[in-house]
């Protein structure tokens, strides 16, 4: 953890808050799963908030984001409304996209957040191509896409990052590197160093750092987010976490020892920056009424979700395409 | 041998396949993501402790590698069952096996052999959405040199991923999510089906319903509620789409002068389409009723229950097809 | 405007097309491999000089963030004309078209668009052999979302490609290599081609082909034959096979009775099943003689012509079959 | 060029005179399709030899090679028969692969050649699988597969050289580096430092030379194989060269100079290597007769392909699969 001495105190207050909010969605919604309310798969971020808060904490609204399959956190962290979410978690009317998605499908194009992703690695295309429109729009804007440590073994990342480099688009990569790949280690699936080293051969400047580390992240994300707007080309962040839940909320996980999973649940990347404002000075009461809030927000959205209603069935032949619909060619 | 029955899942029953020819075949081995943990769905349990890490490969999330790696140890004397995970992600990976998995022999003027299966888990299960759930069964079986295959039973999970182990050419092997936990009989000994045999489920003469993979127990439920009615549907599970067995369908609407097809797949372009177009340009003059094809909607699937049921083909819209195209000259 | 007419090849009209939509909507670029030397056939020949090379943008050999970065950048308020040289190249990027481009919109609710161009070069052409060659227009016809036009004459290759251009959703656009060269007349003006609306290229009461592509071409020349023997069949071409324009083709049959749909890709489960089986449900108790379907045989496009010539559907083929339909009651 | 002292004559001699084999038989190929007899595109590699012949001369006979759809020289020297990749470009019976093929698709299993590849970049994938095969099978034999520099950025080239190396298969990996993807140029689409930073990244000890130079190249790939064959997992040259024909034999390559063409026809890697087989004592006339015998050798395999007979029809029907006889199922 670096000093606080120079905190801004009230940016750190509001990132520990939004790790809390990030929290206390995904435990609401794995509880929710396990009453069958929750339909689909989710795959929980526990452990990984960090991430999420320290990157989206430097994007402005129309700055694009491109996440993954365990996408809530950058979700929220980019200013989703979080009743919205869980109503789409639920499959319900009135979710981020009318409950048509799901967990793996979340956008909220209103904040610049232009999809979770069910394909591992789809989004890093995707995320490039964003950034090329933007700099043919003459946007200031910039996209941030993020990973994990698995996707790095698919083409498409190669792909992506060359694309970006050989264009000079404005993309930020986050490989959000929580050490698993589904169920398997990470690194007894991938040759050489790792994500940075593949990204500086393919000529993009990489760092690697403690993605537990909120202040270090925070002012890394900063950092390498202005390279990428000061018309520098893209950057790299390989952020090492940990995913303290398992691969889904079903997941028993019982490919990893208890010990492993408690030592990094004592370095909780929420604890860990509660622990540096306090030692900063704030009051841990204030600390506590934020997670409190947070879980209270999440209560209220699960109730509200629970009570929504299914979205209408004929919507299920909306928003297909604009030519030859769908209703005339059932059979 | 072959009379003595017992009782296993769909999912079981994949699994066993796998092991017998493991055990039958030192080429034999398997490879994908997480195969190690048992597969994302469990068909892989206990199998790395079994054949060792070699033979049970846990590969990296590189779909267009552990397809292209596998024609390439196809054509290297080894028989590798590439698990894809969801169908899919086998999207990942197109090239390999439509442009070289399905070519190669052909190409190399019959110099080589791709003995490979590409497991393709398909269909819709518990609101996995649009981008886990689809079937696409159609596409393969147009393409010359793939061999498509969709069991709907456990005793087909096993006879059917035999055969398509034992296959010199590449088979695309389709089991249903929805029915990994379907019991059914087996028989004890060795037990192998014939790849492009149809299987009659059930006889009837009134309308023949042909069918494939989770559908087929759909007609089923259906031809039962007709039956109830007075109405005898035959039922004709394909088992496999290529080669396909036009032969039984054909004596089939022969007699009963009446077809419906129902798949679970988008109607249009379905392979539905080829089944019908070839029962009405063989049989147009015995058809007592125009052909009926049953399909999804052209829509994508979506998360939400009710949405995603919109375009689930149900037994009360089967047997609603065929009660309307018995009217006109009542069975029996 | 629009009564002057122009001489243009079919590749000629589809480079005037882009050009006047990048003059048009300064949103509209265009992506692939050698663009900036002008495409691999020439399609984009000047196209760089007039426009820069950010909006005809040459990249690396990525297919799939080719295709990926195109829906990133249809997302985000552009229109990118993505060029795949041959459509074989475009199984690299599968995902990106099937599971990413083609659901967006529907899997987000409805938040965005994907409006973009993906242009596939298909068909036989010069012993292209069997990954230069194919034809998968029937793939794109089965994945909801996807839009699927297929020209067949300059006329139609600067109309469509226009209206594709203009489409909120993606456009599967697949011009045929052989028809490159082929000259035809033009309208001066803007020409605009609704997608999804079929030319009835040839009247005629006997018989109804259906087709598209440069089997167009096929289908005209075996009528001309025909019509010296007294048969007259009408000749549909489809030009977009989603949305494809099943009115016209019912209202034709109504009248001739007859169906033959024939196609340059492979019979089975091609589009053709679409359309005859479509036909058949409709139309059954109209039709004099079962539908036909003429396609290329299950096999991978060889290289030596003769064997390539095997696959071909030829003219006298078409005739063939429509003479043994008009045989039972021959027409006038 | 490095020093003559210990040339080994005999085999220099020997990979002189492969190299002209291979220029002969392409340049007889590419008279041959200006007559309208070689019927589908062909990629020459003219000026690109030492590569095919100094790697080749390293693989035993049950070694295996994949190629791409520039492979006539990789498959020379592989050891196919000129006259039957002869009649195989013309589509003839007796062709390679009995004329169904053609050059984009010859292969000889006979003697090891996997097959060139239609698609950029699919042969690596392939290559890994026929290794980890070989592995499995407890055979000693290794897996060569050269792609170009184009292919570099295509994903199945990360996907493949990090499965090798995760699988530590038995492969030697060489991109042949013209320098021109089609008619672009490489380095204009390519981010990074290239082909040998990217393959490091992956874990895969890398060498770049002067592919040009067949005696350099010569003992890194007899170094590198040795590696590979001793187990210690795969390895990767990097050759630069020069293509000095067009992309394909209809292709006037207007996109370069005449004088860069001409500095690389200078640099010819056959007239190198004749240089210092002179300089080390090797008569001319030995070195011309080597070129007059592999021009008689291809007129000759010519003037056969010319005469041969087309495949008999029904050939168009054999080898599609066991399954479903295609002539049943013919509309
Ligand atoms: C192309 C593809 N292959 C496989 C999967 C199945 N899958 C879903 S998540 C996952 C693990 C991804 O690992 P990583 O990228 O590290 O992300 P994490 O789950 O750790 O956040 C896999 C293999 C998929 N969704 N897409
Ligand atoms: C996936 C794919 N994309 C595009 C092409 C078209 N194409 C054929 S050769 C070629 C250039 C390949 O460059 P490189 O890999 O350097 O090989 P070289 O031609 O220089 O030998 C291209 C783009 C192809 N065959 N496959
Ligand atoms: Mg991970
Ligand atoms: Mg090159």
């Amino acid at each position: 953890m670096k000093t606080t001495a120079n905190l801004d105190l009230p940016r750190m207050q509001a990132l520990h808050a939004m790790m809390w909010r990030i929290r206390a969605f995904e435990e609401a919604a794995i509880a929710a799963q396990r009453q069958g309310l929750v339909l689909g798969a989710i795959h929980p971020s526990i452990g990984q908030e960090a991430v999420a808060a320290g990157i989206c904490a430097n994007l402005a609204t129309d700055d694009l984001l491109l996440s993954t399959h365990r996408g809530h956190g950058h979700t929220l962290a980019k200013g989703a409304d979080a009743r919205a979410m869980m109503r789409e978690l639920f499959g319900r009317a009135g979710g981020t996209c009318g409950g048509k998605g799901g967990s793996m499908h979340i956008a909220d194009f209103g904040v610049g957040m232009l999809g979770a992703n069910g394909v591992v690695g789809a989004n890093i295309p995707i995320a490039v191509g964003a950034a090329q429109a933007l700099k043919l729009r003459g946007s200031g804007a910039i996209v941030a896409c993020i990973f994990g440590d698995g996707a790095i073994n698919r083409g498409p990342f190669l792909e992506g990052l060359n694309w970006a480099r050989v264009f000079d688009l404005p993309v930020l990569f986050v490989c959000e590197d929580n050490g698993f790949s589904a169920t398997t280690r990470t690194r007894d699936l991938t040759g050489g160093p790792g994500a940075a080293a593949r990204a500086e051969s393919l000529g993009i400047p990489a760092r690697s750092l403690d993605g537990n580390d909120l202040i270090a992240l925070d002012t890394a994300a900063r950092d390498a987010i202005a390279g990428v707007r000061s018309g520098g080309g893209p950057r790299f962040l390989h952020c090492r976490t940990y995913r303290i839940s398992g691969h889904t909320a079903v997941d028993p996980a019982t490919y990893r020892t208890e010990e492993e999973v408690e030592d990094w649940r004592r370095g909780c990347p929420i604890d860990r920056l509660a622990g540096a404002l306090e030692l900063a000075g704030v009051e841990p009461a204030a600390l506590e009424a934020a997670r409190r809030e947070a879980e209270a927000e999440m209560a209220a959205a699960l109730d509200e979700a629970r009570a929504a209603d299914w979205p209408a069935t004929a919507l299920a032949f909306a928003d297909v395409q604009d030519a030859g619909d769908p209703r005339e060619w059932a059979f | 041998m072959g009379l003595l029955m017992a009782r296993m899942t769909y999912l079981e029953a994949g699994r066993r396949a796998l092991i017998e020819e493991m055990r039958r075949d030192a080429a034999v081995w398997a490879l994908g993501e997480d195969l190690g943990r048992g597969g994302v769905f469990g068909q892989y349990r206990g199998l790395q402790e079994m054949f060792g890490a070699a033979r049970i490969a846990d590969t990296p999330i590189s779909e267009a590698c552990i397809l292209g790696a596998a024609v390439g140890a196809a054509m290297t004397g080894t028989r590798p069952v590439v698990e894809m995970r969801f169908s899919d992600f086998a999207l990942c990976a197109v090239d390999e096996l439509v442009n070289q998995a399905a070519k190669a022999r052909y190409m190399f003027g019959g110099q080589t052999r791709v003995p490979l299966v590409v497991r393709e888990p398909v269909g819709m299960w518990r609101s996995s959405a649009a981008q886990h759930s689809q079937s696409l069964e159609a596409w393969y079986a147009h393409v010359p040199g793939l061999v498509v295959v969709c069991p709907a039973t456990p005793a087909d999970a096993l006879g059917l991923m035999k055969s398509a182990i034992r296959s010199d050419d590449p088979v695309v092997f389709m089991e249903h999510k929805n029915l990994w936990a379907l019991e059914g009989e087996l028989p004890e000994g060795e037990h192998l089906v014939e790849i492009g045999r149809a299987e009659t489920v059930r006889a009837g003469r009134d309308v023949t319903l042909v069918t494939w993979s989770a559908m087929r127990h759909t007609c089923l439920a259906s031809a039962e509620a007709l039956a109830g009615e007075g109405i005898e549907a035959e039922v004709i599970d394909l088992r496999a789409l290529w080669p396909w067995d036009r032969d039984a369908v054909l004596a089939s609407v022969e007699r009963t002068r009446r077809l419906v097809v129902a798949h679970e797949a988008v109607a249009v372009a379905g392979f539905g389409a080829e089944v019908a177009a070839t029962v009405a340009e063989a049989l147009h003059h015995r058809l007592k009723a125009p052909v009926r094809r049953l399909g999804a909607p052209r829509i994508p699937i979506a998360y939400a229950p009710p949405l995603e049921d919109e375009v689930r083909v149900r037994a009360e819209q089967i047997a609603t097809t065929v009660r309307a195209m018995c009217m006109p000259a009542p069975a029996g």
